[in-house]
């Protein structure tokens, strides 16, 4: 998981495994799905380009190179050993896993050809294709995942990974250094591999069914305690995915040749390139020099992209939501009544939907709305409501006191907020400024650029609310996450626990939705954070690109072997 | 000699008379000067619009007005409307109220340390200069992006009201920031100490204090007008700066500078030139006219200047 | 002898802030060739501004040759292209200036300085140049040229510093060297060896002089010809030896008095009373006049002319001019 | 005969000659190479000497402006080079310096009233409400009117300026003043008024004077006792009368002759030196004078002459006399 | 032996040894560290790579170590980046080097040939025009010049690339790929030109107005010199002494990379690397980096003080 400075919306391919962060600043969350009234212009209907004989001659030009922008990599393209996501958006072409998932979140099968999963939910068993490779044709075996899974044990690994939250069997035994091996992996055969949790988690297929790393090649140099070997082959990487690295330039590009060797067969674009971007890229989407970017899916943006003509566009919900995270320790906001009166407070349409031009809308529960686990129904859609707010606050004995400003016990109700510093949080500030005025609530914002500052006087208490927003969220369970890494420990809800225990002890994805929609609705009643928003987004894409569609989960990984320019 | 206290206010007067008539001169001098005139006029239209303007304005409380966001200018709001629907006319005479406010003070602060550690290294020399000047080379090379987080943190530590922090964040920076201001400073310094006049001033016995500050910083005081209406594109713009770092003013609180950087996106830029016009042309006016008016005043305090 | 320069009505005046400066108001002289005429007067008569008018160097904007003519071999200076007038500038009329420490370019080397009018007008290559401007200081008396010519100004005192202008001055054989005060700042051992040096290059080349001086005593060592000079007008020229032993206005018989001479002792010396008048508020009168032991209500009132008194002496003085009016 | 108001006894300062990039001391130049003079109450001392001489090296070394190498000043029976600064300043008001150039030695900021009496103020000799007519009494006692106290330098004439630098002396009340080459950078009718002035302040207060010049008959005008510099050392030191009708130095000769007379086709016995002053850097040996004197002998290259009592308190250093 | 020099030397290293001590613990104190940001990592995970990374340990005991390290040239390795600092150093430092050359250069010879003209032609239309573009450069952000250029040469009218530093993709080598990459220099140095013109121009002016007064000017002209040979030879010369000071202060800015500059044309520079790395709390990298501007900006210091005794020929005897 990268530390996140400020990520921005405009990045391709944002779906990569495992290495983003559970939570992003609110800055980031400039797009959101229509789950709302889908205001005018806003884009529902993919859209193809009208005059392919716009597009600029240098994009005109290539046949057989496709290139899309990405803020800068550092080059770190082993997985599991990366600190940023967009090194992992450079790795996820590189590498294969044995389970991908669908556009729902469905885990489906990839190097894996299939799996099984005990009856107690504690063993999970991969069946590898056959004749796998590596992209140097040296043939991936169950030993590789067993070295994958292993040196994530390692005493020294500082990776990211969540595999090591899964408890494997014998794990921390390895860890410590009183086993040689982990007890819970065991190679059955060339093509078998099975892993061995402590407790059951609906999460592990996935995680365990990550990229694989070869053994012959990241673990030649191998001994235990002793990983510094692993960063010198960051930039040579040695995958088995769809593309290998041609040439890594820092701070320019990343260029791929397709890989011959991949188990789908050769991609049908043969050079792939990630450009460097910072920011706005539209200067180089409409100068032709690159053909992929996102946007957030403003009225604007989606008028000015259709003007191009050489665009196709498609609209695209990426799976986040945003929030505020609610400091439980304080007086002021410990109480359910007085959340619920923030929320009805707010004018959320306004700032999420009508000030951000369509490009996002209201949210009301922890999941996005294109997850499997979505739902509305008895969900409170707390529509913006001063009157009501007022009443729940007076019923929380919150009294009209000396200028405006309530009162309890002596105490004004003042509400400390602290947000990461962007155009959307200045739109924030001015509009919860003027709302929370009107219902009588003290509104004292602060506002960090740098997000290890912001984190920092989180981890200190003093706030009362604080926006952020998760980072891709692939099984409904990460919604909730921040319950769980510590970022949230006064939410003591016994009743939460075990629905959350519950929904992960099974892999039946019918049984688990429905002990989704129970949690969610007990979220939306007691708001342990508070709703803001989800986000919404669109592609453009060079008009010549055909087979192209974007997974929330993976991305552009999933479709680009396909991508034909014609 | 004795001291007659009673005939002091008459001759008071007489001389008091006879400077004001000197004062008057000056003033009658810059008043001739056509250039520095309308610098000054400028300067007093700034202020006038900013600190009285908005008095005329229907739309001081900057109501959010979601029905009348992005307007291009009208007859309603002169100037179009912001992303908010806020009137931007009003928001950049509000603004103005905080940037030339800021601009003006943070000016005068780092020229004010600047000179004054300046002037005293460049004066004393010896062990004042060494210690000021390797100061200010330890200061040169000290990076400014942690201290401002440094600062930011200790004022949200100490819950200083955040309406005040970038005043006082301006105010660590022009602490942090004399050491070029005060090289120069004692350039000049070094420079005149060599001249006559100043020789003359160690036979006549006079005291350090009236070397330094009647002597010595009269005849600084065109460098030091120079430096401070030059810096002064820079204060109004480095609010902008701050308030990047969420260091400076809080939303919804207009400056210029964070204003113009509302429009830092190729959309807002080419479609809607009314959010960054009025913003960019406010300081550009102020930053041209202080800095005519400076050249005036340069040469009216010059008493040897004429042209 | 012949003309060499005729200068007829010359008027220079500096527009300012506060007025018009009238610095040289209808000047008319001439200079004959091989001749050394002497222009004095008290600082701010416009004896330098004459001076500039001559090169062409007066400053603009500001200062403007308003009218006149400037008559040099028979051709106008003021009527002749820039180009020609530069062409002509430092090879035909040279100049030497009053501070000859500020006069030389600090950062130059002396040698490259005396160079570089050899190079425009004489059109020498570098090593001819370098050669004859070694030959031109050891002319003017300065002994190891090579390394002189490879220092810098600030290297050498002011004596040698001057005697490097004046060789710059006669490095392209001027017809004419226009020296502006070159020993007032100097001291008198080395003026004597510089006024030695001018009379022989004058003896040599056969160059004229026109020498602007405020001391008497410098005047009465070289000058052929004396102009007086005050408030931007002539009011007194003559020959040398008339002028001196019968000066007519009494502004020159002033001046010839509070000169303190060796061995001539006086308990007080005289002096002239007052201040020159402020050129930005010059009524017509005689410009002298508050100044004049003998004051007479005319003088208050017009300005007097030019007016040849015999001997070749002109006086501008209605003292003389009542004379010839009542003569 | 009253008490010695100024002695100075073998006055040696030498400034340090420093090269390159490391500032290292490559010599030493001898600006002022044991110099005695002694002044009493009221009299007129001419420092006259070729430009560099060291004149004015004298003149700012006696008030400490800089500091000596070797030798004593005493002024009034006080050492003023062991005094420390705060006494100093104390004593300041009682020698005071004319400069050369009236304009480069007034701030151009600051206003001619300020400058002559801000010294009053800042020794408490005076009140600040009595300032301002002492300093108009004393600017009229120079020549100036009371409406000048307000302006700025730049708005006088050179003659003004110079007699604002006297003022500003003055008003001191000091008992020795130092001119140096008060008059040389005027014209001449202005000279005169400012040389008397200086006769005139002197009668009527009791004034003594350093008087430093290049030019002869100026000091002659002047000074009672003269003492003739060059290339640091004293030459040649007597009283005026005796100076001028009996010469003995070949340099003091050679002055002389140099100051131009104003009286044309005058055929004079001139002495022009030639060559160039020597450099204080690199003295020549014996004699100084000897690469330019006309009379110069093998002894003068070699042996440094004795400065002595050529007879009635005339005295001179020279082999030949 | 005069220990001028010397001694500069000695304070030189003194200051860096204190301006180490100094910014090392600057950056430990700024809130956050490397691992705070990253919240995704349960609290014992946390503690467990501060072990891993020592940044557990009291802030002395690192600064001893990374000055024991520095001090036998190792600057350790990037957290963020997993690359040895210098590595970091050497893929980024020389595009920024690049740009800051280029356009400090030609700043430099602009607003000497601007300062020379508008003093000669003091208050004339030329004058003033300049003298308005250059306030007007003043008054406006870069990031906002930047986008205008980009909307105009780049987006418009097509003539320059908008942004990087080679065309994508492009394998050019050799007087092609020097080609390329002027291209794409040339909109981020005109905003950079254009930023730096306007106080090195007024100042230029200024010293040149002073310069131009100057009796030796007067000399040059009666000597029957061109003009141009005036102006360019003897009053530049004087003109531009005062500012070789400057010379020796624009060295770390010659390395330090802008960090906006380079985020608007993409232009893979230090100075965005610096600002990445600073939200990360990337310290071996920050530390490597800052010390590595601090030794240019005490280099520079002196360099420009003795600069200005060479420079000038006065100077040097005194
Ligand atoms: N650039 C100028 N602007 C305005 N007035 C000027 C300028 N140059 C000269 N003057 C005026 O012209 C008059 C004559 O000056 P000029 O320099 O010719 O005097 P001068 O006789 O050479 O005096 P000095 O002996 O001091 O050199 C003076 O009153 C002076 O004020
Ligand atoms: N601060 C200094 N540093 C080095 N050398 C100096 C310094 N001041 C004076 N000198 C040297 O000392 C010598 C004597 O200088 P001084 O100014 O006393 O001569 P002077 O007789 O007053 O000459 P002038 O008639 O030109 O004023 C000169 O050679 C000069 O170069
Ligand atoms: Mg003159
Ligand atoms: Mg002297």
């Amino acid at each position: 998981g990268g530390n996140n400075a400020n990520t921005d919306g405009n990045d391709a391919a944002k779906g990569n495994t495992g290495t983003t962060n559970t939570s992003t600043a609110q800055s980031t969350a400039t797009n959101a799905p229509g789950a709302e009234v889908v205001p005018a212009g806003a884009l529902s209907e993919p859209f193809t380009a009208t005059d392919l004989s716009k597009l600029p001659a240098t994009a005109q030009k290539r046949n057989d190179t496709i290139i899309v922008g990405l803020t800068d990599p550092s080059g770190a393209f082993t997985p599991y050993f990366q600190q940023s996501g967009y090194d992992g958006n450079v790795s996820s072409l590189l590498y294969a896993s044995l389970v991908t998932v669908d556009e729902k979140g469905v885990p489906t099968p990839e190097l894996a050809e299939s799996w099984d999963i005990s009856e107690d939910g504690l063993t999970y068993t991969f069946h590898l294709r056959k004749d796998l490779k590596f992209s140097d044709g040296s043939p991936l075996t169950a030993d590789d995942v067993a070295f994958t899974w292993t040196i994530q044990y390692d005493k020294a690994y500082d990776g990211g990974s969540q595999l090591p939250t899964l408890n494997v069997k014998g794990g921390k035994a390895y860890k410590e250094g009183t086993a040689q091996s982990i007890e819970g992996i065991k190679v059955i055969d060339p093509q078998t591999i099975s892993a061995t949790l402590e407790v059951p988690n609906a999460t592990a297929l996935v995680t365990l069914g990550s990229n694989v790393l070869s053994k012959a090649y990241y673990g030649k140099d191998y001994k235990f305690g002793h990983l510094e070997y692993i960063k010198k082959l960051h930039e040579h990487p040695l995958g088995d995915g769809p593309y290998k690295l041609e040439k890594f330039i820092p701070g320019q590009e990343v260029r791929f040749v397709a890989n011959e060797n991949y188990f789908k067969g050769k991609p049908k674009t043969e050079h792939f390139i990630y450009k460097t971007t910072e920011g706005d890229v539209w200067q180089f989407l409409e100068t032709g020099e690159v053909d992929y970017a996102s946007f957030s899916a403003t009225e604007e943006n989606i008028e000015k992209l259709k003007g191009l003509g050489f665009v196709n566009i498609i609209p695209y919900t990426p799976s986040t939501y945003g929030y505020m995270q609610v400091n439980l320790k304080h007086e002021q906001v410990k109480d359910k009544l007085v959340r619920q009166a923030i929320v009805y407070g707010l004018d959320r349409q306004s700032i999420y939907v009508d000030a951000a031009q369509g490009a996002g809308s209201v949210a009301n529960i922890p999941a996005s709305p294109i997850s499997w686990a979505y739902t509305e129904e008895g969900i409170n859609p707390y529509k913006y409501d001063p009157e009501k707010a007022k009443q729940l606050l007076d019923e929380a004995g919150w009294k009209a006191g000396a200028n405006g400003i309530r009162e309890k016990d002596g105490k004004p109700l003042s509400i400390h907020y602290l947000g990461s510093k962007s155009k959307n949080t200045d739109i924030f500030i001015a509009v919860a400024k003027e709302n929370f005025a009107a219902i009588g609530i003290d509104f004292q914002p602060e506002v960090f650029a740098d997000f290890n500052s912001l984190v920092s006087k989180v981890e200190g208490g003093d706030y009362d609310l604080v926006s952020f927003s998760t980072s891709m969220l692939t099984d409904p369970s990460e919604g909730f996450m921040q319950f769980f890494n510590g970022e949230i420990k006064d939410y003591d809800n016994p009743k939460f626990i075990e629905l959350y225990n519950k929904a992960l002890a099974t892999t039946d994805i019918e049984q688990r939705k429905v002990v989704y929609k129970e949690l969610y609705q007990l979220f939306n009643d007691e708001l342990p954070i508070i709703f803001t928003n989800y986000k919404k987004t669109v592609y453009a894409y060079n008009g010549r690109i055909g087979n192209l569609t974007v997974s929330p989960y993976i991305g552009l990984a999933g479709s680009l072997p396909e991508w034909t320019l014609k | 000699m004795a001291v007659n206290s009673s005939l002091a206010p008459v001759r008071r007067a007489g001389a008091a008379s006879g400077r004001s008539s000197l004062f008057r001169q000056s003033v009658r001098r810059l008043l001739h000067n056509k250039l520095a005139m309308s610098g000054f006029v400028v300067v007093l239209f700034m202020f006038a619009l900013c600190f009285v303007g908005p008095l005329f304005s229907p739309y001081t409380d900057n109501k959010i007005n979601m029905a009348m966001m992005n307007k291009a200018p009208g007859l309603k709001h002169w100037l179009g409307t912001d992303a908010l629907g806020r009137d931007i006319l009003t928001r950049v005479m509000q603004a103005g109220r905080i940037s030339l406010t800021v601009g003006l003070a943070s000016m005068v602060l780092s020229v004010f340390i600047g000179a004054l550690l300046g002037a005293v290294a460049g004066y004393y020399r010896g062990v004042a200069d060494q210690i000021i000047m390797r100061v200010a080379d330890l200061l040169l090379t000290i990076p400014g992006l942690p201290l401002l987080f440094i600062f930011g943190a200790l004022l949200s530590e100490w819950k200083i009201p955040t309406d005040y922090r970038m005043y006082i964040v301006m105010l660590m920076l022009s602490i942090v920031n004399w050491p070029g201001m005060a090289r120069m400073v004692r350039g000049q310094m070094l420079s005149l100490r060599e001249r006559e006049f100043m020789q003359a001033a160690v036979v006549l016995g006079l005291r350090d204090r009236r070397k330094l500050f009647n002597h010595l910083l009269p005849n600084i005081i065109p460098l030091l007008i120079v430096m401070a209406t030059l810096n002064i594109g820079g204060a109004i713009l480095s609010e902008s700066v701050l308030s990047f770092f969420g260091l400076g003013v809080m939303p919804p609180t207009p400056t210029w500078g964070n204003m113009i950087d509302a429009a830092n996106n190729m959309i807002d830029f080419q479609q809607r030139p009314w959010l960054w016009i009025p913003p960019g042309l406010s300081i550009f006016a102020t930053v041209i006219a202080i800095n005519i008016f400076g050249d005036g005043l340069r040469d009216v305090l010059d008493p040897k200047q004429k042209r | 002898m012949n003309n060499l320069m005729r200068i007829d009505g010359l008027s220079t005046h500096f527009f300012t802030e506060d007025g018009e400066v009238k610095a040289v108001d209808d000047v008319s002289f001439r200079v004959r060739e091989g001749e050394t005429v002497c222009i004095v007067g008290e600082s701010g008569c416009g004896k330098s501004v004459t001076a500039m008018s001559i090169m062409g160097l007066v400053e603009s904007p500001g200062g403007k040759v308003t009218s006149g003519s400037i008559e040099f071999q028979g051709e106008d200076l003021l009527q002749l292209d820039k180009h020609t007038l530069r062409s002509m500038r430092g090879h035909e009329l040279a100049m030497i200036f009053q501070e000859p420490m500020s006069s030389l370019n600090p950062v130059i080397k002396i040698g490259e300085q005396i160079m570089e009018p050899l190079r425009v007008h004489l059109k020498l290559n570098k090593k001819e140049a370098r050669a004859k401007a070694i030959e031109l200081i050891s002319q003017v008396g300065i002994s190891r040229p090579e390394q002189i010519a490879d220092s810098y100004p600030h290297e050498l005192s002011g004596g040698m510093l001057q005697r490097i202008m004046i060789a710059i001055a006669i490095s392209c054989g001027p017809k004419l060297l226009i020296a502006d005060e070159p020993t007032t700042a100097l001291d008198v051992t080395i003026q004597a060896q510089i006024l030695d040096m001018l009379r022989q290059f004058k003896a040599d080349s056969g160059m004229s002089i026109l020498l602007i001086t405020h001391d008497l005593g410098v005047v009465a060592e070289m000058a052929d010809y004396v102009i007086v000079m005050y408030s931007g007008k002539i009011v007194e020229e003559g020959e040398v030896v008339e002028l001196f032993s019968n000066p007519k206005h009494p502004y020159t018989r002033g001046l010839l008095k509070s000169k303190p001479v060796i061995n001539q002792r006086q308990e007080e010396l005289y002096s002239i009373p007052g201040q020159v008048p402020n050129p930005l508020e010059l009524a017509p009168s005689c410009y002298f006049h508050d100044r004049c032991e003998h004051c007479m209500p005319v003088c208050r009132s017009k300005q007097p002319v030019l007016q040849d008194v015999g001997n070749g002496q002109k006086v501008s003085c209605w003292l003389y001019e009542e004379a010839l009016i009542h003569a | 005969m009253p008490e010695t108001l100024l002695e100075v006894n073998h006055l040696k300062k030498y400034f340090p000659i420093t090269k390159g990039l490391l500032n290292r001391t490559v010599g030493q130049v001898k600006a002022v190479d044991d110099i005695s003079i002694r002044l009493q109450p009221g009299e007129t001392f001419g420092l006259v000497g070729e430009s560099g001489s060291g004149k004015s090296t004298v003149g700012r070394t006696i008030l400490r402006l800089t500091e000596k190498t070797a030798g004593e000043v005493k002024f009034k029976g006080v050492d003023i080079h062991t005094l420390p600064p705060e006494e100093l300043r104390g004593l300041r008001p009682k020698m005071q310096l004319i400069f050369q150039d009236p304009y480069s030695s007034l701030n151009p900021r600051v206003r001619v009233g300020d400058a002559i009496g801000e010294a009053l103020l800042d020794h408490g000799l005076c009140s600040r409400s009595d300032v301002r007519d002492l300093v108009l009494e004393t600017l009229e006692s120079c020549g100036l009117s009371s409406y000048h106290i307000d302006r700025f330098p730049h708005e006088f004439s050179g003659g003004q300026r110079q007699r604002i630098g006297i003022a500003r002396a003055l008003i001191l009340n000091p008992e020795l003043i130092i001119a140096d080459e008060p008059v040389s950078a005027l014209d001449v009718s202005i000279q005169a008024q400012i040389i008397n002035l200086f006769s005139k302040l002197q009668q009527s207060r009791g004034l003594t004077y350093l008087f430093i010049s290049h030019d002869l008959s100026v000091v002659e005008h002047l000074c009672t006792t003269i003492g003739v510099m060059y290339l640091g050392s004293m030459v040649e030191t007597a009283s005026r009368d005796e100076l001028f009708r009996h010469p003995l130095h070949p340099y003091t000769k050679a002055l002389l002759s140099a100051v131009p007379i104003p009286i044309p086709k005058l055929k004079r016995e001139r002495i022009v030196l030639k060559g160039d002053i020597p450099s204080p850097a690199n003295p020549p040996s014996g004699c100084k004078f000897h690469t330019r004197c006309p009379f110069a002998e093998e002894v003068c290259r070699s042996q440094v002459p004795v400065f002595r009592d050529a007879g009635g308190g005339h005295f001179v250093a020279c082999h030949l006399v | 032996m005069s220990t001028y020099l010397t001694k500069r030397l000695l304070y030189m290293i003194i200051i860096l040894f204190g301006a180490s001590l100094l910014i090392f613990c600057l950056y430990a104190s700024t809130p956050g560290d490397f691992i705070t940001g990253n919240i995704k990592l349960t609290a014992e995970r946390k503690a467990e790579l501060r072990e891993i990374y020592g940044l557990n340990k009291p802030v002395l005991e690192r600064y001893g170590l990374w000055m024991k390290n520095a001090l036998h040239g190792d600057f350790g390795y990037s957290l963020a980046q997993q690359k040895p600092v210098l590595q970091l150093f050497n893929d980024y430092i020389w595009n920024s080097f690049l740009l800051a050359a280029v356009s400090t250069f030609l700043t430099w010879v602009i607003a000497v040939i601007i300062g020379v003209v508008s003093a000669y032609k003091q208050y004339s239309w030329f004058d003033t025009l300049v003298m308005v573009a250059i306030f007007a450069a003043m008054s406006l952000p870069s990031f906002f010049i930047g986008l205008f250029l980009i909307k105009i040469l780049a987006v418009d009218l097509k003539w320059l690339p908008p942004g990087g530093i080679i065309t994508t993709g492009s394998n050019a080598t050799g007087w092609e790929y020097i080609k390329e990459v002027v291209r794409h220099m040339a909109l981020p140095v005109i905003v950079m030109t254009l930023l730096g013109l306007g106080s090195l121009t007024r100042y230029f002016r200024s010293n040149m107005i002073d310069v131009l007064r100057q009796d030796y000017i007067r000399t040059a002209r009666a000597k029957g010199l061109r003009e141009r040979k005036v102006l360019f030879t003897h009053a530049l010369r004087n003109a531009l002494l005062p500012a070789i000071t400057l010379v020796g202060f624009e060295l770390p800015a010659l390395f330090g990379g802008s960090l906006i500059i380079e985020k608007i044309f993409n232009w893979p520079g230090i100075g965005q690397l610096y600002m990445q790395s600073f939200g990360l709390r990337d310290y071996p990298l920050l530390m490597g980096f800052t010390m590595f501007i601090a030794i240019l900006t005490v280099i520079g210091t002196l360099l420009s003080d003795l600069l200005y005794r060479i420079a000038d020929p006065r100077v040097r005897l005194q």
